[in-house]
Parts: C-alpha cells; structure tokens; sequence
C-alpha cells in the first residue's frame, strides 16, 4: 500500500480533489491552513483573509494501481499550478 | 495645506492602528492576529458598507449624481487596467502585466472606508450611494485583465489553461468579497425599500460598531503590509516606482472624471480614491485561479505592500487637495 | 393572507442574508465563512438570547402562562420523537429513526430568533421567557432518542457501544450547545434578581449588536444548507418528504395545545416553531456519540438543508396564519 | 522505529487518545480541523458548528511492540466508530 | 463584610461566567470555545483598556496621582518578583523560580478588568489612568525574571541560551500582549489630544461592547483554568499554597503602597489587584522562549489555575475590605 | 529522497525555519495549531491565547545529504527547547 502526500495551494483544492476522484481514490484526507515554501514562493497564513488562501495538505493511501492512476491526473495540475507530491510505502494498521 | 491634512489624517484611530501594526513587524514583536480572524473582519467591514451603501442608495434614489457615478466609475476600471497594462508590459510578461493591471483597476474597500472616515472628520459632507461605484469596479477590471491575457498571452500557454467566456465572467462577478459586497448592497436597497423599520436594528451591527472593527482590522493590515516589504525588495525597483506613481497618475483622472461629472467634493474624493486604489481582495484571488502564471508576489506585494499604505497615509489627504484645487467648492 | 406574509417574511435581513448564502452555493461563489467563526456567532446567540430570556423570566417571575409553557413544551419534546419514531420505521432501522425523531423533537435556537424577529416586524407582542421552553426542550427528544435505541435496538448491538443510564443522561443536558444556553439562562436569571443594573451594561452585546450578528449566522446558515442539498437527494424522496410534512404535522400539534394552554398570538408563534423545527446543534453531536450506527448525512441533511429553509422561508409566515387562525385575537 | 497515522471523527478524539495512552505510547501529535472522505462519508469544515466537528489526524511515533497494543485497543474503536490507520517505518533524526 | 462583599462579586455575570466555564469541565461538558477565538477576545480586551486608558489619562493630564501610581507600579514590578523568587528558591531551581517569580511581579489584565466592573457595581470611582500602571507593570517583572536567570543560573548552561541584553529588553517590552496595550494606550492618548471627536466613535466598539466581551472571555477563561487543575496537583502542595498565599502578600505590601501615595479608594483597589495578580500571557509568552528550563506548566497553572480564580472570585472584595480597613474614606 | 517530520513548540517555529533555510532545504511545510503529548509536556489547543501556543509541525522532503546538514543544525535546538524529528523514505510521485 502507498501513502501520497500531495500539497498545493488551497484555491485548486477543488479541481484537485475532483481529479482524485476521477483517479477513484478509496478516500482522502485534507488539512487547510497549511504554509510553507517551496523552491519559488513562500506562503504564509496572514494572506488568508485575502482569498489567496494557504496551502492545503491531501493524503490519500491507496494501492499502487490507484497511484498510477493519480500520477496521470494530477500530474498536470502541479506542473500548471505548483505544488508537490510525495509517495512513501504504508500498511493497515 | 497638505502637510498639515496629512497630519491630520495620520493621528486618527484607523491609522495609528494601521501604524502600530507596521511597528510591530519592523520592531519584531510576536504581536499577530491569528487566521481566520482578519478574514472576520474583512468580512464584516464588506458586509457593513455593502449594507449602509445599498440604504443610502434607496433613500437617494437613483437620480442626480448616482448614474453619472456609478457609469464613470466603470468606465475607470476599464481604461486604468490598459494604461497600466502599456505600462507595465516595459518590465514585465502579459501574464503578469495583466494581473497587477487588473489590481490597479480595481479598488480597495479599506481605502475607501478610511477616506470616508478622513471626510467625517473633516466634516466634508459625501453620499452613501458612493459604495455603488465601489462595488461595481471590481469585476470589469477583473474583466480586462483576463481579456488581455485570453487575446495576448502566447501561444504556446497549456490548453487546460485557456480561459473561457464563462470562466471569466464567473470570476469577475462571483469572486467571494465582490459577491458580499454587491450582495450586502443589495439586501440594503430592498430592506430600505421595504421595511425601513429593521434599518435601526441592524444599526447598531452595521453603524456603530464599524469604526471599532476598521480600526482593528487596520492593525492586521499594517502588520501584513509591512510583511510584504521583502518580497517588495525583489520585485525591484520598477514595480516600486509603479505602485507609487500609478496611484498618482489614476488620482488626476480621477479629479478631472469627478469634476466633469460635476461631483461635490466629499463625494469627489472617494472617485478619485477608488480610481487610485488597488485591489488585494477579489482581483488576486480571481487571477491565482485563472492566471496561474503571474506571480501572485508581484500584484500581492504591490497593492498590499505599498500602495495600500501610500494611500492610507498620504494619498486620502493628497487628493484632498487636489480636489480642492480642481473642484471650485461652494461651501 | 399567506403569500403576503411569505412575502413580508422574506424581505427582513435576515432572510435576505440566508438566501444570499444559499445563492452563492448554487452559482458557485467562493464565498466562505471559515471555520470557527460560524461557532462564534452560534456560541455568541445561544450566550445572548439565554441571557436575556433569563433576565426576562425573573421580570416575569414564573406565574401566568410560564409554567404550562413550560410543561407543553417538555411534553411535545417527549411525544414528538414518539410519532417521528413510528414514522420514520417504516423505511429505516432503529438507529437511524431513532436520531432523526429525536432530532425533530428538539428545536433550533436560530429558528426560534427568525420568529422573533419576523414577531418584532409584524408588531406582535411576545414574551422573553419563551426561551425557556426553548432551552428546555433539548435534553427531553434527546433522552427519548437515547430510549428509543437503548430499549429496541437489535441485541447484536456491540457490547462497547451499550447505553447507559449516566450516558444518556450526560448526552442530553451537559452537550455544549444545551449547557451554554441553559446557564446563560440561569446567569441572566441571577443577574437580573441580584445586579438589575449590570443588565444595561450587557445589552450593548447581548441585545443591540443581536440583530446584526443573526444576519452574519443566517448568511453562513444559507451556505451550509444548500451544501447539505446533494446528500439529501441521495437520502432518497420519503426523507424529503418527511422534512417538509413532519413540521407542519407539528405544528398543526403545536398550534392546538398552544390553544389548549391559551397562549396570546405572539407566544403561541414561537411555541409552534418550537415544536415544528428540529436540532442541528445539541442532536446531532449527542447522536453521533451514542448512536453511531445511524448515518450522520440523514439527520445533518434534513435538519439543516430542508427543514430549517423551510421554516425559516415559508414555515414562519405559515404557521403565524395557523395561529391566526385558530387563536382568536383579542388585540 | 514506526509511525502510525489516524484519522477519525475529532468528537472520539478523547476515547481514542484514552486508549493509546492504555497502551504506553511515549507520546502523540494532534491535528484537528482535518476534513477528507473516506468509502462511506464526506466530513467537510462546514459542519464545525454544530458539533460534529471535523476529523482528527493522530500521528504516533512508536516502537513495534507498542504498535501492538495499540492495534488490540484501537480496532474495536475503528471499526464501530469508523475512521483509519495506516502504519509506516520511521527512524530517529 | 466580606462574605457580603464576596457574594456581591459573584453574582455579577463576568464571574458567573467564569464559574459557568469553571463547572463545564468539572461536569465534563464539551462546551468548547476553538482557537483562535479566545484570541480574538483577548486581543480585543488588550486593545479596548489600552485605547480607553491612553484617552481617560490625556484628560486627567500627568499630574496629581498619575505620576506617583505609576511609579509606586514600576516599583513594586521590581520588588515583587524579588520576594516571590527568594520564597521559590526553597523548592525549585533558579529557572522555575525566576519565571513564576516574573509571572506574579506582572500583572493579569483581565483580573483588573473584574475589579474595574467590581467597583462600577459598587458605585466606588476610579481613574482611568489606572491602566497607565498596568501596561507598565509586565516589562519591568519580566526583565527581572530574565536577570535573574543570567546572573544566577548555572555555569552549565548551553551557550546557545545564554540570554542577551538586547533579548532580554526586546522580550520585555515587545511581546504581542504588553505591545498591543502599550500602543493602544499611546493611540488612546494621541486620539484624545488630537481628534476628541473621534473618541465617541471609538466608544461603541472599546466602550459599550466592552462588559459583555469580558463576560464571553472570562466563560473561556473559566474553562481554561479548570483544566489546569491537574497539571497543578502534580505541582505539589507547596505551590499550591504559594498561588493562594501570594497574592495575599503582594495585596498587603500593596496597600500599604496605596496608602503611603494616599490613592482613593477605587484606585487603591486597582493598584492592590495589580501587586497581587499575575501575568498568564506575556510573562509565559518571554519565560517559554528565554528560560525553557523551566516548566511552563508550574508557571501556568498557578497563575491561570488558582491564582487568577482566586483574585477574580475571593480575591477582589477582599482586597476591597482590606483597602476600606487601610484607607480611611473621607466619601 | 527522505521525508523529515518535526513537531515543537510553535514559538520555536522562526528559530527552526532559519535553521532549515541555513541547511538549504529545497522548500517546507509548515502545520500550526498542532497538539500533543512527549514525554514530558502535554500540549492543548486552549493555551492558544496566552502566547504559549501550540506545537508546529514541519514537513521537509529532501535528499539525504541535506538531512545530514539539517541534522548537524536542528538536534541542538531540538535537545534545548524539547521537540521530537523522525524520518521515513519518501519518492517524487
Ligand atoms: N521540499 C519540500 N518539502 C516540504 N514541502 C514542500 C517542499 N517543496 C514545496 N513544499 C510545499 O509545497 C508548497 C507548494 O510548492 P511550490 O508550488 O513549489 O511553491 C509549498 O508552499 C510548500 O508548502
Ligand atoms: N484512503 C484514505 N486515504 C486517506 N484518508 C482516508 C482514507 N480513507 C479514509 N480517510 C480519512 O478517514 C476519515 C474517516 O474515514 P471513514 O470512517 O471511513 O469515513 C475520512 O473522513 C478521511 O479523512
Ligand atoms: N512519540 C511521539 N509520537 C508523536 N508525536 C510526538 C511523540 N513524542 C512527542 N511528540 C510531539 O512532539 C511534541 C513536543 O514533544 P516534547 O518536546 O517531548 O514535549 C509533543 O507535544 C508531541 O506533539
Ligand atoms: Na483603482
Ligand atoms: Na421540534
Ligand atoms: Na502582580
């Protein structure tokens, strides 16, 4: 099993999570108000009340045939918008 | 005159807050408003004036000075965005040409409630009906600045990025603090039209406490202007230049459209206020979306970082002036 | 007469704000209230009309119609679930009944503030210690609920998950929502016997700011409930239909004890919208502790996406005709 | 060294975080206001007010064998309450 | 007189709503107020003292007591924390005692907020001033607590913390909570010079507002201290009885202090409930990032857990027949 | 590629980001409001008000030669002001 764990600006959490479930994902996990910085912009939480929002945080676990899946999909996504994704090994507990 | 109007206009509440909270950044201390808690703020100042300004605007109707406003001001946010296009495109690509572009053809509501305020201290009269000019700026500069990209940008831009007639139109219109705004308006007209009695209900809400909350959400925008310097610095000095002069630049079209129009002078100077100020609210927030292209730093740092500033500390009492120069007052 | 009413109903702020809610869901705003503000304005109008309905049932001291409002109405939470219960049967299980009947045998606090509100426009006199019923009314449905499930629940029910007696009753009056409103009664209740003149020194937050913050709530109300609207057609037509026809059954019930107890006008409005509207608040949270086996989607959707617009848009208007009706007025 | 991740609805937060103290973990992190989908339900942020709250994100970073108590004590409460648990490797920086 | 005094004081709605918050934890309600909104109401009590203190003290001008109150403040912010550390030194190392020692050489706003709302029900007047001594006190405690690290503190301490002037003045006067009153009082002061008319519309916000705002944060501040209850059984006895007996000695040394610059009965209240409560935000804010030696939770919960309850329910009338034996009162 | 999680006091939170920054790391990820239990502390959300605040927990993805930097940089502050590090195996989806 595989753990994904996708961050990206919170105003494409939508097109992001639709893109999910056309990967039909068995389910995901979403944390807003996240910040950070990547290799070009830095993104802090005072910029909230502008609409620009923070980063959000998926974690989606799923099987390694989802993951492909998904890498098709959302590939593109983070190539326009930015944002980054990470995959590591996992199991039920 | 001015520096004495200035000084006027810097010991008020509004901007000594906004003051307090620039200190904070530049001296370091810890002092921070917590998310969500400016989003409440902003918020409930759009809400407020949306309501008040959709009041005032029934109780005056729609005659007089209201049409002539209301069409100037559109007029404005679409010929500013392409003078600031031209402008800008010296430096920069037409992604992020259009979208600071677009800022600046859009206004700032927190101007122009710190302008209403300079006003009521001055004791210089002005209409409430003026939010309607407010309100309905913010989408044909969003308009523009998408247009500019959708007929200039490249070719080679990726196809899932093409921007549609709907897509443009969604934005410009729906983007959440226009949506408020224009909303709050118009539940403002039709409580006014219609039950003119709940008005002193929402009073106390929507009037006596918004200089309170003005001043409170003025220290959060101090503490995230002065934030953005850095990221200012980066821009270069291009942008910097531009984020001053431009504001200058729109304030005496502005004056010259108000005298045209034949504006009094308080309502004069919330024209030339609109027409000088940017937008951090809805216009970022529509091209993060659509424009993915531009860097959000460039038109966030500028309109927040300094022209916000500029304006809430020199510019409401520089185009005072200005107005009282090109507007002959009948006092 | 209704359509006028209706139409009177819609046109306050109130209303206004909740349509502008549910319109930015369905034309897709980005519009958003973040959490926990919407639990700020929750928390800060059960502090508020809890307070002042304690201070007005000392004013009012517990003679007259208090003490049969009083019992009515923890008579109509306990029958209430009962018929909800027998309905709901014929097409869920136990569980899933059992959560939705206590749900519409409880109130909505906000629901209660529309009528109030709707009261004050139509310049119909009430009196402030109808909260009492109000705050009384949570914990009766939700023990009924508790029953409901403790006693007919199938015995392969996993042991871990066994009401007891202690959970049940903790459940029911000690949920966030029910203590505040409860204690901020009982605080107004003792302010008012022993400080009377602190109680001017509230009002400013308590009673003047209230109106306005309804508003706020109300705009983020419309928001949730039209989210709620894709899970209530997934909930299937015999929900539907039991989320518009179960208030008025009733408040067809209500309407008649209200006669039964011979409440004026004003008061048997607010009695009825007590019995015809249902929990979104204290229900649901006890319920998805003790009854986890019953979907959260059911209760959340009807409750808050169908009934609560239903009674705030028409029910109101409806059931002041009704109480028209069969109360006659003596003003 | 392991990490295990749970997620579940913030209102059994307090039983959960009982029963991972029953079974001796040095220690947890906490992140609340966590919202996802898993097969069955969507758990969106909007709902905080009414108290059923969001998800809670539980992160434990543990030895195996106390990974194993904590599997006996926590998947009774999964399986009734719902929510997941996935288990990775970790090591000490 | 003291349990009439005593019973006096409880029964006003901010201790009652203390109390409501209080046994919400102990009947293990899930009544819960989320971050950040305990922020926004201590930001906004920090904001409206500071701002309405800067106002009242232009009026009153610098001369008469002002002067001497906030001397007589300074002092006893160095003395205090002093004693407090010698007593300490008996159980704890010199970390722990200089940060609790700073904690109760500051001072908790909102404890002198309850007394403010305390004599306003006894009808006992006070200066507004009073509030100059208070935003004065936090610096002066925390540089001696930090002092009283550097020169004491072992030689092993890690290089990395050895604490620096300049850190030490920067922690003290410019964490978020002594900056924010520190600013709005100057703002308040500046306002009040420049612009009295702007005050009356600061005043529904800072003023009107003000009582019903601090019964919301003190219904939180109920539930945070009852929950620090058990981290301060594991504290042990001896500071248990040093978070009851304190106070009571810093409240005698604080009269005689009043007495001796012969303030007014209300004022001497003020002055006395300054030396006998403690900081929970500034001081743990500096201690937490200067001294992480020490264990925040001695610090917090004595101060949050027992000796803010204790000042807010036993303390303040006690002080107040403590002020009446002292001070004669020519009324 | 590494995956870094660390978990520490929110007032730490500049000092560590420097820290990150001066051992290069490619970009971060930053979760504040974060609660928990170590050894020794228990962190919870209602001290969000005092200016204690809470725990932050940070998210680097990195190479192995930037851990070892990092490494070098962070244990001190880790070891001063409390605060736990642990890292997994992690690949660019
Ligand atoms: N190496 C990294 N480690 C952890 N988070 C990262 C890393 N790079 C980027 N991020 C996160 O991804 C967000 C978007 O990245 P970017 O689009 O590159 O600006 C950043 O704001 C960070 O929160
Ligand atoms: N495959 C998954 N990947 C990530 N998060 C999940 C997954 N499945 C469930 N979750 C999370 O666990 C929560 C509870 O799951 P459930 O009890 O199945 O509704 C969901 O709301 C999600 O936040
Ligand atoms: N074993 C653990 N697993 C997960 N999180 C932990 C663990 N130990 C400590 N933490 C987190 O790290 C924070 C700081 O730890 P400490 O400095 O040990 O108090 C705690 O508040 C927890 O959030
Ligand atoms: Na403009
Ligand atoms: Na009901
Ligand atoms: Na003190």
């Amino acid at each position: 099993m595989k753990r994904l764990d996708l961050i990206f600006g919170e105003r494409e959490l939508d097109a992001m999570l639709k893109s999910l479930e056309a990967s039909n994902v068995p389910g995901y996990t979403v944390m807003k108000h996240v910040t950070g910085r990547g290799p070009e912009r830095v993104v802090s939480e005072d910029m909230e009340f502008t609409g620009l929002g923070a980063n959000a945080h998926v974690i989606v676990f799923c099987e390694e045939t989802v993951l492909e899946r998904i890498r098709a999909n959302i590939k593109p996504l983070l190539s326009y918008y930015g944002g980054v994704a990470y995959v590591s090994e996992a199991s039920c507990l | 005159m001015e520096p004495s109007l200035i000084l006027q206009n810097v010991l008020t509440p509004p901007v000594l807050f906004f003051f307090l909270g620039v200190i904070a950044v530049f001296v370091r201390s810890d002092l921070e408003i917590p998310a969500p808690l400016p989003k409440l703020f902003s918020l409930y100042l759009l809400l407020a004036i949306g309501f008040r300004g959709g009041t005032e605007l029934q109780l005056s109707g729609l005659n007089g000075q209201v049409i002539p406003s209301i069409t100037a001001a559109i007029l404005m946010s679409l010929v500013i965005p392409l003078i600031c296009f031209i402008i800008l495109r010296i430096k920069f690509d037409v992604f992020n040409s259009a979208a600071i572009a677009a800022a600046y053809g859009s206004i700032s509501a927190v101007t122009f409630i710190t302008a209403e305020s300079f006003l009521d201290n001055q004791n210089i009269p002005f209409d409430g009906y003026m939010v309607a000019p407010l309100a309905l700026m913010e989408s044909p500069a969003i308009i523009v600045g998408l247009l500019l990209v959708k007929l200039l940008a490249p070719n080679n831009r990726p196809r899932a990025s093409k921007i549609k007639w709907r897509k443009i139109l969604h934005e410009a219109t729906l983007n959440g603090s226009a949506y408020l705004l224009m909303g709050s308006l118009l539940i403002g007209f039709l409580t006014a039209s219609t039950n003119p009695d709940t008005l002193q209900k929402m009073e106390p809400f929507t009037g006596k406490l918004f200089y309170g909350a003005e001043c409170f959400f003025l220290l959060d925008m101090g503490i995230v202007a002065a934030q953005r310097l850095p990221s200012l610095k980066r821009a270069g000095s291009f942008l910097i230049l531009f984020a001053i002069a431009m504001p200058l630049v729109n304030a005496i079209l502005g004056v010259l459209v108000a005298k045209a129009i034949q504006l009094d002078e308080g309502n004069a100077l919330l024209f030339v206020v609109l027409c000088a100020s940017a937008s951090y609210l809805a216009v970022p927030a529509a091209m993060r979306m659509t424009v993915p292209e531009a860097k959000s730093s460039y038109y966030i740092s500028t309109t927040l970082g300094l022209t916000f500033p500029f304006n809430i500390i020199f510019g409401i009492p520089l185009y005072m002036s200005l107005v009282n120069k090109v507007i002959p007052n009948f006092g």
